[in-house]
């Protein structure tokens, strides 16, 4: 193993938290999305990092899956982002809160 | 005739109410009437044929189980014995004359199904008291007396005031009953039955200071019901009643009921010395009072009202003095003059056009009818206590019982008795005076009387005067019949040489005489009452009411009002409804989380998430 | 167990219970005509009372604890069974019970607002009452418990007064927090017995047996009288009761059957004395203060109302006060002093009850300054109002007083100090019911006020009998009383 | 050793395109960085021999779900105001330095070729055996995948298909 597993686990959980920082930080709709994909990615090098570590090829299989529910999440995604820049002409994510208590 | 007849004397009278309330409306007004009347007049006569049963120690019927629990078997029983046979016929006898004054007085009033009623149920209450062997029974007819006295003192109810004595007289006589019933439950705790001659059978077997204490209780419980001190105070209003209410109830036969019960457990009240001395002196004391009180009111009735608690008093002395049988006599011979005063104060008042106050009456004596004045007289005599008259010899017998008992405390008891025998002169010739002398000053003309409210105080005047008889001390060769037929029930044997007794009888007639002169001196030629603080101290009798209105009802209207409003409304329901708004608080506050931002909703996950993380990397360290 | 031998094989019991349930959804079925519907609501109801007179005279003189018993299956798994038994105190209170209910229907007849629903309300209330009385298994007992709220809420939340939502939630909330009390208790004990003895079940025999830790006595005692104590009321516990009564339909039906509701004290005597002797036998002192803690504090408090209702739900208060303390005095004239002071305070009061919903039929009104004068309007109604006064007062002769010198005689055999203190209790009793008098019958009456009719016929069915009831039980209490002499678990 | 030494550099051009993606104002700008970023993590795929995952990595992420995004951004016009994308040095600075680095380690891992290097058991998951193990013992995933691929088709068609109805009207 080229790199000591702990040290990709600590590179995947910095950019898991600038993700998540980019999500819960940014107003905008886009931007969160791409902040989920962000914290996506994070999983994929832990994936990654892992079958290397126990080389095994489980780790790398998984990773394509997560692409696949990725891709399929951002299709959607992107879809409600342009209804609802239709809808309500705005894409601030604090306007959407129709499901106020 | 077999015992069980003996109930008819009390069911009777309880038939013949039951009767009329149901329906008395619905009859023709006279057969009402006469129904009451002959209920009563039966039982009467029916006292008087079973008279040979009282001979010896008398008999004892039973009619059946009242109550059975555990170990307390109760039954209704009736005890015909010397001491309620004379009883018994005073108050059937006084009752009956009673009913037909009043079919009389209230041959106007519209109600009189539910007077007759009244009368009669009280009749039965107060039969229910004489005839009791337990005390149960007595108890029943005790509570019994205290609802008819509500019931007939607020007769007149469309004026809320009468109500409102009825109310009064029931709440204070109600406390005097709270005594008894303490009495009653300590005795059935000692002796494990309430029958009276059980009782007193056993009394000797208990403890002195249990004696005194039960002495006491029962005495309080008297005092509620014979208006002696300190539960005085409804007496005076009572007069809001109409007159034969107060002839029968206020002057005969209720407010005697505590000397009857005192008399009744002789065996057990004597055996307690600090007892008795508690009993002569609130009888004594009492007596002082309401003379005091009488000499000053206005309104004709309260005069005689707090004469009769006077006259209780005197009986309450002679029951402390220990001779049973002055008291019984005493007690018998003023049922019958104080009937008939009362009846012909309320001839007075009804000719009078329901004129009260004797400050505006006078010269009745020639313009009024001349029977009412002979038989008013009559009757101020004997309570005056005049020599000969019946109620000479009953008090004097009471005041040489109090004298021959010895020690200081009954002499100044009997010192005190003689005062009150001048005041009551004084008062009783007061009130002849300015009734009857002088010249009218208030009513314009005399409304007529019927026949009916004449003759029946002729019996009962002739009997007061007569009542000497009864027992007749062995001073004026008489045979001292009561005495005699009371046997062991009649208490200590009066033992004084014929020197004192005349003494004692001079000292009587000199203070009747002192009396009489000062009355006539003040007022024979009428110039005006006194309007001084003390005679208003005396006419509201010495701030009674207000004491007992600032000491008991003001506090006790208050604590109720802290009890209802305070502890219920503040403290439980504010702790429960303040629980309530705390949660609705907590409802409030979480809702306000979910703001629907997106971002405190992700922020809360991450909240939790780092709390996971946390506990694992605890369990990590542990 | 010795069923009456008059009595043919017949669940008996079980009848108790269904029949008004049959009538409750007969009445339903008869929406269409109120006609019909009363005659059904008074055919059940008599039928069920004259069962129960039936059970009165065949079973007065069992022997032995249960005078009849009825045993089916019901959950075998957990050692739940259906089991109902009749002895002395549930036979009284059965009879109460129906006797009650007749009147509550009689009350109900000129009710307008979907009076069929109220009627079948009535008669659910019945069942689970009966249900209460009857249950020997705990599992059952407070299956009948919960039963028997559901129609009480319903019929103060949709027919009572003004703020009536907030007195039939108060109530029902106040209720349930202390029958989960109970619940849990019930299966605390129900694991324990387990443990020791091997078998489940929740049958009262076989829980009577359970040797427990003291601290765990207390425990499961304070579940169970935390329940009772709600529902007897005892006094810290007691504002709901006010409030529900004064908040109930105006028919006066409900005041009547909500006396019933005081089933706290039964439960006492049937459960929570047996089960947990020491806890008891240590906790009677804190009975006795809290009995006369309510009895006095209830009768202040009646002195102060304004309202006739709240007058008379305080007094039914403090009157239950002095039946505690009865039951706290353990011994046997106590007992049976109490039983029979609960039974004719039910009688007493919910005459009285039912005489103040005549009043406000006629006068429209409550509150004591707006009433007076009834006398010289409609002397009858005054006369039994007047008449349950008194007998409310405990006047001797009439069916509170035997009840009251039980309990005071018996009281004062064991412990003195409690008697003397209840005693002046009388003249508070006195004050404030003679202020109820004095408020409403005497005085003169409102200019305003138009020519009140006097009693129907219909309400003199209603108050006959209950004067007849009054006046005996006042003299000759004796046939009641026989009964009680073999209640097991009374000392 | 060269191989950690080019992970590390790698790593840290991610981390900066990342948080550089992050701090833009303007969307496209962002997307322009994450794009950066995904190559960076190509490659470090690829060092961990997972060539494939970083082929895929290059096409799926940079290639398609970015240019969905900068397409979306584009489509609605999020750019901010009118202001022409004039080139601003400064901007482009940072911009520069990562390409540098970018390339930098791509040339160097085209020169050390791990399967050359030879330094010791890296592990190395040729395509065959990722293939075997993608289509034998996860092959149901593989259809559970693809099933969910196809309603996500059907999901983004349904959205987007509605025509706007009156603007501003409460869902």
């Amino acid at each position: 193993m080229i790199v000591p597993f702990a040290h990709v686990l600590i590179f995947a959980a910095i950019l898991f938290v600038m993700g998540l920082g980019c999500v819960l930080a940014r107003r905008n709709l886009i931007m969160i999305l791409i902040g989920v994909e962000i914290m996506l990615n994070a999983a994929a090098v832990a994936l990654v990092g892992g079958s290397a570590h126990w080389r095994q090829v489980d780790g790398q299989v998984f990773v394509v899956f997560l692409m696949a529910m990725t891709s399929a999440e951002v299709a959607i995604s992107l879809a409600m982002v342009v209804y609802l820049r239709r809808r309500r002409g705005t894409l601030e994510a604090d306007k959407f809160d129709g499901l106020r208590g | 005739m077999n015992q069980t007849l003996l109930f008819l004397i009390p069911l009777l009278p309880l038939a013949c109410a039951v009767a009329n309330m149901l329906f008395g409306m619905r009859l023709p007004r006279l057969f009402a009437e006469t129904l009451a009347v002959c209920g009563v007049a039966a039982s009467f006569l029916l006292t008087v044929l079973f008279w040979s049963y009282a001979d010896g120690d008398g008999t004892r019927a039973v009619l059946g189980t009242w109550l059975a629990a555990g170990e307390a078997t109760i039954p209704f029983a009736l005890q015909f014995d010397a001491l309620s046979a004379p009883m018994t016929l005073m108050v059937t006898g006084v009752a009956t004359l009673i009913h037909l004054y009043a079919v009389g007085y209230m041959h106007e009033e519209e109600d009189y199904a539910r007077f007759f009623g009244l009368l009669n149920l009280f009749v039965f209450a107060m039969l229910a008291i004489v005839l009791a062997d337990n005390l149960l029974v007595l108890f029943l007819g005790w509570e019994g007396v205290g609802l008819c006295s509500y019931g007939l003192i607020g007769f007149w109810y469309q004026k809320t005031g009468n109500a409102r004595a009825g109310t009064k007289a029931f709440l204070v006589t109600r406390v005097g009953d709270v005594f008894l019933a303490a009495a009653l439950l300590w005795l059935f705790a000692l002796t494990g039955t309430l029958s009276i001659g059980a009782i007193n059978a056993q009394a000797a077997g208990f403890a002195p200071a249990v004696l005194t204490g039960l002495t006491v209780l029962l005495l309080l419980g008297a005092c509620g019901k014979s208006a002696q001190l300190p539960l005085m105070t409804w007496l005076a209003d009572a007069m809001a009643g109409p007159t034969p209410v107060s002839a029968l109830i206020h002057a005969a036969t209720m407010v005697t009921a505590g000397v009857y019960l005192l008399c009744r457990l002789f065996p057990l009240v004597s055996l307690s010395p600090a007892g008795m001395a508690a009993i002569a002196v609130v009888g004594a004391v009492t007596a002082l009072y309401a003379a005091t009180c009488a000499l000053a009111q206005r309104e004709i009735k309260r005069v005689l009202a707090y004469s009769t608690m006077s006259q209780v008093g005197y009986m309450f002395l002679a029951v402390g003095a220990g001779s049973v049988a002055g008291a019984m006599a005493h007690l018998l011979t003023h049922a019958f003059f104080k009937a008939a005063l009362f009846m012909a104060a309320g001839c007075i008042i009804h000719l009078a056009g329901d004129e009260n106050d004797i400050l505006r009456m006078g010269g009745l004596a020639r313009r009024g009818p001349r029977q009412l004045f002979l038989v008013f007289l009559a009757g101020a005599l004997c309570l005056a206590g005049a020599p000969l008259t019946g109620g000479f010899f009953s008090k004097d017998a009471i005041l040489l019982a109090a004298y021959t008992q010895g020690t200081p405390l009954f002499l100044l008891l009997w010192g005190a008795g003689l005062l009150t025998a001048l005041l009551t002169a004084l008062y009783t010739f007061r009130l002849v005076y300015l009734v009857f002398a002088g010249e009218p000053r208030g009513y314009s003309h005399l409304h007529d009387l019927p026949q009916l409210m004449r003759w029946p105080l002729w019996p009962l005047a002739l009997l007061g005067l007569l009542g000497g008889l009864l027992n007749l001390p062995a001073l004026v060769g008489g045979g001292e019949w009561l005495r005699h037929r009371l046997g062991a029930l009649a208490g200590r044997e009066i033992a004084a040489t014929h020197g004192t007794e005349w003494a004692l009888a001079g000292l009587a007639t000199g203070l009747v005489l002192l009396g009489w002169g000062a009355a006539r001196w003040r007022y024979a030629r009428f110039r005006g009452e006194w309007d001084n603080p003390g005679s208003r101290f005396l006419l509201h009798g010495w701030g009674a009411d207000a004491a007992v209105d600032l000491l008991v009802v003001r506090p006790f209207t208050a604590i109720a009002g802290l009890c209802a409003l305070g502890i219920d409304r503040a403290l439980v329901d504010a702790t429960l409804d303040g629980l309530a708004r705390q949660t609705t608080a907590c409802g409030e506050r979480l809702r306000r989380l979910t703001s629907g931002h997106v971002s405190t909703y992700l922020a809360g996950f991450i909240w939790g998430f780092l709390i996971i993380l946390g506990w694992f990397l605890l369990a990590l360290v542990r | 167990m010795t069923a009456a031998t008059t009595l043919p094989q017949f669940p008996w019991l079980s009848l108790l219970i269904g029949l008004p349930l049959a009538g409750a959804l007969l009445c339903l079925l008869h929406r269409r005509s109120r006609q019909e519907c009363r005659w059904l609501a008074l055919a059940t109801t008599l039928a069920t009372l004259a069962i129960c007179i039936g059970l009165f005279v065949a079973c007065r003189h069992g022997d032995g604890p249960w005078l009849l018993r009825e045993d089916a299956a019901w959950i075998p798994r957990f050692g739940i069974r259906y089991t109902l038994g009749l002895d002395g105190l549930s036979l009284l209170l059965t009879l109460l019970t129906a006797g009650l209910h007749v009147v509550a229907v009689l009350l109900a007849w000129p009710e307008q607002r979907r009076l069929p629903q109220f009627l079948a309300l009535l008669l659910v209330l019945e069942s689970g009452l009966m249900g209460v009385f009857l249950a020997v298994d705990l599992v059952l007992f407070y299956l009948f418990w919960e039963v028997m709220l559901l129609p009480m809420l319903f019929l103060i939340g949709i027919w009572g007064g003004e703020n009536r939502r907030r007195a039939a939630v108060r109530f029902f909330l106040y209720t349930l927090a202390g029958s989960l009390a109970m619940l849990v208790a019930m299966i605390a004990l129900y694991l324990l017995h387990g443990a020791q003895s091997g078998s489940y079940s929740f049958a009262l025999a076989d829980l009577l047996q359970t040797r427990l830790p003291l601290t765990q006595e207390y425990l499961l005692f304070g579940g169970f009288m935390l329940a009772f104590a709600i529902k007897a009321p005892l006094v810290p516990f007691h504002t709901w009761q006010p409030d529900a009564l004064s908040e109930a339909p105006a028919n006066g039906a409900v005041d009547v059957t909500g006396l019933l509701l005081k089933t706290g004290i039964y439960g006492m005597i049937r459960f929570a004395f047996p089960l947990f002797p020491n806890a008891t036998r240590d906790a009677l002192p804190l009975l006795a203060a809290l009995a006369l803690v309510g009895l006095f504090h209830a009768a202040w408090s009646a002195y102060r109302q304004d309202d006739v209702k709240r007058i008379l739900a305080y007094s039914s208060i403090s009157h239950l006060g002095l039946v505690l303390l009865g039951l706290a005095a353990w011994n046997t004239t106590a007992w049976q002093g109490s039983v029979l002071l609960m039974v004719t305070h039910g009688i007493v009061t919910g005459a009285l009850f039912a005489v103040v919903a005549m009043l406000r039929s006629r006068t429209g009104t409550r509150n004591l300054n707006e009433l007076g004068g009834l006398w010289g309007a409609a002397p009858q109604l005054s006369a039994c109002f007047l008449f349950f006064a008194l007998a409310s007062l405990g006047l001797p002769g009439l069916a509170n007083f035997a009840g009251e010198i039980l309990v005071l005689l018996g009281t004062f055999r064991s412990q003195p100090l409690w008697a003397l203190l209840a005693l002046p209790g009388l003249v508070f009793t006195a004050a404030y019911l003679l202020r109820l008098v004095q408020g409403t019958l005497w005085g003169p009456a409102p200019a305003a006020r138009a020519a009140i009719p006097d009693l129907t016929v219909r309400e003199w069915l209603v108050l006959l009998p209950l004067i007849v009831l009054t006046v005996w039980l006042g003299l000759a209490p004796a046939p009641l009383l026989a009964p009680l002499a073999a209640v097991g678990g009374l000392p | 050793m060269i191989a950690s030494v080019v992970f590390y550099l790698l790593a840290a051009a991610t981390l900066a395109a990342t948080l550089l993606c992050i701090t833009r104002t303007s969307p496209v700008h962002a997307v322009i960085y994450l794009v950066h970023a995904f190559f960076d993590l190509a490659l470090i795929f690829y060092l961990f021999g997972a060539p494939l995952v970083a082929a895929w990595e290059m096409i799926i992420y940079a290639g398609a779900i970015m240019v969905l995004f900068l397409f979306i951004i584009m489509m609605l016009e999020l750019a901010p105001g009118g202001k022409p994308l004039t080139v601003d040095r400064r901007r482009w600075i940072p911009v520069l330095l990562l390409s540098l680095v970018t390339l930098g380690c791509t040339v160097l891992l085209i020169v050390l070729d791990p399967a050359a290097a030879g330094s010791g058991a890296a592990f190395h998951a040729s395509p065959r055996e990722f293939g075997t193990a993608l289509f034998d013992r996860y092959a149901l995933a593989v259809q559970v995948v693809s099933f969910q691929l196809l309603f996500a088709a059907v999901g983004a068609y349904y959205v987007g298909k509605g025509e706007p109805r009156a603007r501003g009207d409460n869902p």
